[in-house]
């Protein structure tokens, strides 16, 4: 293995976004940023993925809101957030401090909703672009239908598109049969890149009370238990589609972030794993380049949707 | 402070339930406030997935110490490692318990730390702190059977008036301690009391009607399940009175955080139906 | 806790065959059941589902089929199998000395395939039914695309219906946005009882050489990582349909195999946990039994589908 | 014979990278043979998630032994673990090697053990049993670097032949093991010669092809990934010459699992391209 010493280039455009490495914090894990910050060096990750905003504030939903499954975590916390004016007041600026791209994820529960939070949030300084959730899975009316199919993923990103000049990542569900279709909708529909995948609706039981483990009864799974899904998710839109795509799905260290990357993913978004340690992000950012550095990769470019098919046997 | 290796310097049975975890934790002991608590993954490997919350029980120079109930796979598989190897410890986290400050009110105050099984945790760290400013001290310590009272010792050392009951009486006085807490408050000290507990949400609940019955400030340390520790992944919310005001919270009541608000707050600001 | 001291009753019957207990072993992680013989009493087994089988025999897919993932593990075997006639002759009368009803999994590239091994298999003595794989990812031109939508489930399920008089189980892809849907389809078509769930469909890409980790590419995703998702789906669909569920995923204890009977499963198989132990279905026989005395609960059949929900607050 | 919990007796680091683990496991010791395996669970929790296979390395009354180079999560975990714990183990598994009958061929048979790295775990049991048979005995051991160089000692202790080689040249001679058996087998000894090798598949490779030029019988043990090592799973194939006959393979070849006809092969049964 021949060291280049020289550093190999991190940086990469995503949907209109330049960011300084493809680490990001995905949205819901790592609150509004401030929250990590005595905890982390926010400076060193590449963008953070603020929690899901509506129009009003949202209490979210009963407890328990977590339940732990075998190298997973089922949440259904219910999208709890300050919504847009307080978020604009105090979270926003806060989060401006730290030298690192501000992504907003947002969600609505008509399509209206959705355009006026969009609208609002053009008004601001500071957000490097917006992320529409179309597909949280724990909020009864909100969010999940409207990701369900093509022709409404289209409908609702061409709704949000006309309503900001922000650069648009749209989130996908994994919760559908060919996620590659509704890809195709979102980027024909104006989305910059995709972001994928959010949670997988699923269930816990308590056998004592027999009750679901979670008020919401069903959740949304994340971490490890999911990356094998997701990733396959991410190679296969990634084929199909020509705007970036975010991989999100169980990414703990350098070595999974990589697996996406080089399954066609620009950047990555790293969730559960930071409740594990709070500097997973770093960690992997630094895990990036030295791998790079042992390969002799010069720029993650190179790397990027470099999967080598094998030739098949017939 | 940051996510940190911590050296497992003894472990130490107490019964088949209960153990006690020394860590070499540098800079959690020098920093940390009784009431506050650490998160302890609990072994390499990514099942159990993750992190535990843990009271800080003691601490001394570079070293803290944790009260350990054995209750799932996650405390199990704690209890399983080996002394000299390292665990990833977080902390310290969360708000601690707001000390007395002895010599300001009059009557002078006293404080009454009433303990339910692992809940003794938070409370020999308070009580030590207490004690060394000369604060005086009554302790309840409570459990269902007499292998449920822990700490016993550590807190004779701090305190005379030490009462106990266990549910089948086979130590201290037969029943619960919300019990015996009731008795000794009948009783006019001449002190104004202040109330500190840990323990089962049911404990807590009934303690803290004891106090408002009686005016008694009171902080309780609080559970719930945890995920981050540090207020971002909203999960181990618990309903609190909504302050006037303040947007965040939608109708009566509002959902606080008890890793970043608590785990110790002012009953009164927790609604307990 | 009173202790019941009657033996509970856990036989159950599904979909036509009367089981001595709920706990089976799942196609393709029990081989032939004469694999596990030297290790496990196979008469306390429920059942025993064979490796799915074709008409002719199949060499299988190219190596490697195997890649482990957090809780999990991707195959990509390929339904090697030794065909119809092999089973007949040396495989299915070594099985019938085991006192454990024998399901026979099955699958075809055509529905004519499909025909005719069903046919074919009806003419044997000492098969307890049929399970029809409409679902396995791993080869490309069969099962998958029979089992993706209802029209297609209806269409293969109705022709096996009739060309045998075994009773029919249904096994469904979980890689299906709605698979209430599909379960229905497959009643309406005469199913008698519905196995849920096959694997799902991932992907994991070994970093050094960025090539896939299995020579298939993609492979099924089983073991405990997928419980929380499979529960879920299980309830779904028990909830929807009137013939018994059979309930698969990640099953690895007797807790687990609790959790899918409250969900409503009337039985379970297990498949990946028989690797890590092969008296792991022995074990959740016991474990079965013991929760029903230390519960009161005299028969089975009051804890199917005994979920209680909360009240939702609003 | 069954799954069953076997005591770590005693856990022995060799260099960084390898160990030799000593478990309580009566029934794998009393049936097992030269070329055997056990699958090992790593820990409790579901991750690693499988069992991991090794070969058998020595066994005693009660006791077996297995030489485990950590290369992975799972070997990492293992060698973690605490002597007096106890490990899950499955076994003995698989096809052993066909041992020499000694006396019955003319000219009397000599063995012949080539290993690579910890591929001469199964070759200690075996030369074990050699011996005990009054076998003669060369034996090859190679690997990158000294440090690969594995359980030499027990080696000397059952044959003045012993051929070292490194690919470093730190230790033996410099280069890889099948050009020093090649050279050996240049000499002739009287002795109707027998291979038994275990190793990276290129070096059996090119063994076998060293074995077939001059018509020599040769055994060798194969890795593949695992994951039930019983038959069941049909994971862990490899390509087999297909018999005349049999409607098992299709074409020229089938698919053979190593854990149940193997791991054990007669070269010349397999297709090595
Ligand atoms: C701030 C705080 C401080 C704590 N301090 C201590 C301490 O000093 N000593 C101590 O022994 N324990 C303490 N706990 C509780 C401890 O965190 C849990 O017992 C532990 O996480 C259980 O882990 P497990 O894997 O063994 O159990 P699991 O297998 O995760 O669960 C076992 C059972 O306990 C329930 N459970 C698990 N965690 C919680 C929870 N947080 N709240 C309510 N129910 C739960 C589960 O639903 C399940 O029924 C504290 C908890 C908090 C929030
Ligand atoms: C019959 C048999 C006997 C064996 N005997 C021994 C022995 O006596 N001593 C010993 O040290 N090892 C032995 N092995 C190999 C041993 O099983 C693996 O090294 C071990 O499973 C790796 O586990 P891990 O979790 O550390 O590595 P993983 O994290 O699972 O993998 C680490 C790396 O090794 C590769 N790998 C893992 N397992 C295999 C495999 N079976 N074949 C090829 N590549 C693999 C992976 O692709 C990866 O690149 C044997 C294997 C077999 C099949
Ligand atoms: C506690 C929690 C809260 C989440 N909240 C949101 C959210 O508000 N909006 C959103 O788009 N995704 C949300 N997610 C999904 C994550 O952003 C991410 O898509 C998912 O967790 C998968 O990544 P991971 O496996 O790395 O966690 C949340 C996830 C968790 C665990
Ligand atoms: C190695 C392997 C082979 C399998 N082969 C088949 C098969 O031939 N037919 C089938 O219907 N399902 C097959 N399955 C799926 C299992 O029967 C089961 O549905 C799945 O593994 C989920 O259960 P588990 O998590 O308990 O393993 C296979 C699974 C594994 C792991
Ligand atoms: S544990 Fe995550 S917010 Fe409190
Ligand atoms: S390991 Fe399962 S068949 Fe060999």
């Amino acid at each position: 293995m021949e060291l280049n010493s020289v550093k190999p280039n991190l940086q990469v455009e995503v949907g209109g976004v330049r960011l300084k490495n493809p680490a990001l914090a995905a949205s819901g894990t790592f609150g509004y940023g401030e929250e990590y910050a005595p905890w982390t060096d926010l400076g060193k990750i590449g963008g953070i993925v603020t929690k899901g905003l509506s129009w009003e504030p949202r209490l979210g939903n009963p407890t328990p809101r977590l339940a732990e499954t075998p190298a997973g975590l089922l949440n259904a916390i219910g999208l709890q957030n300050v919504g847009v004016k307080r978020f604009l007041q105090t979270k926003l600026p806060a989060l401006r401090n730290y030298d690192t791209a501000i992504i907003v994820n947002i969600f609505g529960h008509t399509e209206a909703e959705y355009i006026t939070v969009a609208r609002e949030l053009s008004l601001a300084e500071g957000i490097a672009a917006l992320e529409l959730n179309i597909s949280c899975p724990n909020v009864t009316q909100g969010g999940m239908q409207f990701g369900a199919t093509p022709p409404s993923t289209y409908q609702i990103v061409s709704a949000v598109r006309q309503a900001t000049h922000f650069p648009l990542w749209v989130k996908l569900s994994p919760n559908v049969a060919d996620i590659a279709a509704i890809a195709e909708a979102a980027q024909a529909a104006g989305a910059d890149a995709l972001s994928l995948v959010n949670t997988f609706l699923g269930l816990a039981i308590d056998i004592r009370s027999r009750q679901p483990k979670l008020a919401n009864i069903t959740g949304g799974l994340s971490g490890p238990a999911i990356k094998p899904l997701a990733l396959r998710m991410v190679w296969e839109v990634a084929k199909k589609v020509e705007i970036p795509v975010v991989g999100i799905g169980g990414i703990c260290c350098a070595e999974d972030a990589l697996e996406y990357i080089i399954a066609g993913a620009h950047a990555v978004e790293v969730g559960t794993a930071n409740f594990i340690d709070p500097q997973a992000i770093p960690k992997i950012v630094a895990g990036i380049e030295t791998y790079l550095l042992e390969n002799g990769v010069a720029d993650i470019h190179s790397l990027i949707g470099s999967l080598k098919l094998p030739e098949r046997e017939v | 402070m940051d996510m940190m290796e911590a050296k497992i310097l003894s472990l130490i049975e107490l019964t088949s339930s209960y153990f006690i975890l020394e860590l070499e934790a540098p800079k959690v002991a020098q920093s940390a406030q009784a009431g506050q608590f650490v998160m302890l993954r609990c072994g390499p490997g990514y099942d159990p997935l993750l992190s535990r919350p843990f009271s800080i029980h003691r601490r001394q120079g570079n070293r803290i110490w944790l009260l350990i109930s054995v209750v799932g796979r996650g405390t199990e598989l704690i209890s399983l490692s080996r002394p000299g190897a390292q665990l990833e410890i977080l902390g310290p986290l969360g708000k601690g318990f707001r000390l007395i400050e002895p010599g300001r009110s009059d009557p002078p105050a006293q404080a009454l730390l009433v303990g339910g099984g692992a809940g003794v945790a938070p409370l020999l760290f308070l009580a030590e702190e207490l004690a060394g400013r000369q604060v005086p001290l009554t302790v309840f310590v409570g459990g269902k059977t007499s292998a449920d009272l822990l700490a016993i010792e550590e807190f004779e050392k701090l305190t005379t008036k030490l009462h106990l009951s266990t549910e089948d009486g086979s130590r201290g006085e037969k029943g619960l301690i919300t019990g015996v807490l009731g008795d000794v408050l009948e009783q006019d000290t001449g002190f104004r009391q202040e109330i500190f507990s840990c323990g089962p949400w049911g404990m807590l609940a009934e303690i803290s009607r004891i106090a408002e019955e009686r005016q008694l400030p009171i902080q309780v340390s609080v559970e719930a399940r945890m995920a981050c520790g540090v207020g971002a992944c909203l999960g181990c919310v618990i309903k609190a009175k909504a302050p006037e005001g303040e947007d965040y919270g939608i109708g009566d009541y509002r959902h606080a955080c008890v890793c970043l608000e608590g785990p110790v707050f002012e009953a009164e600001k927790l609604i307990w139906n």
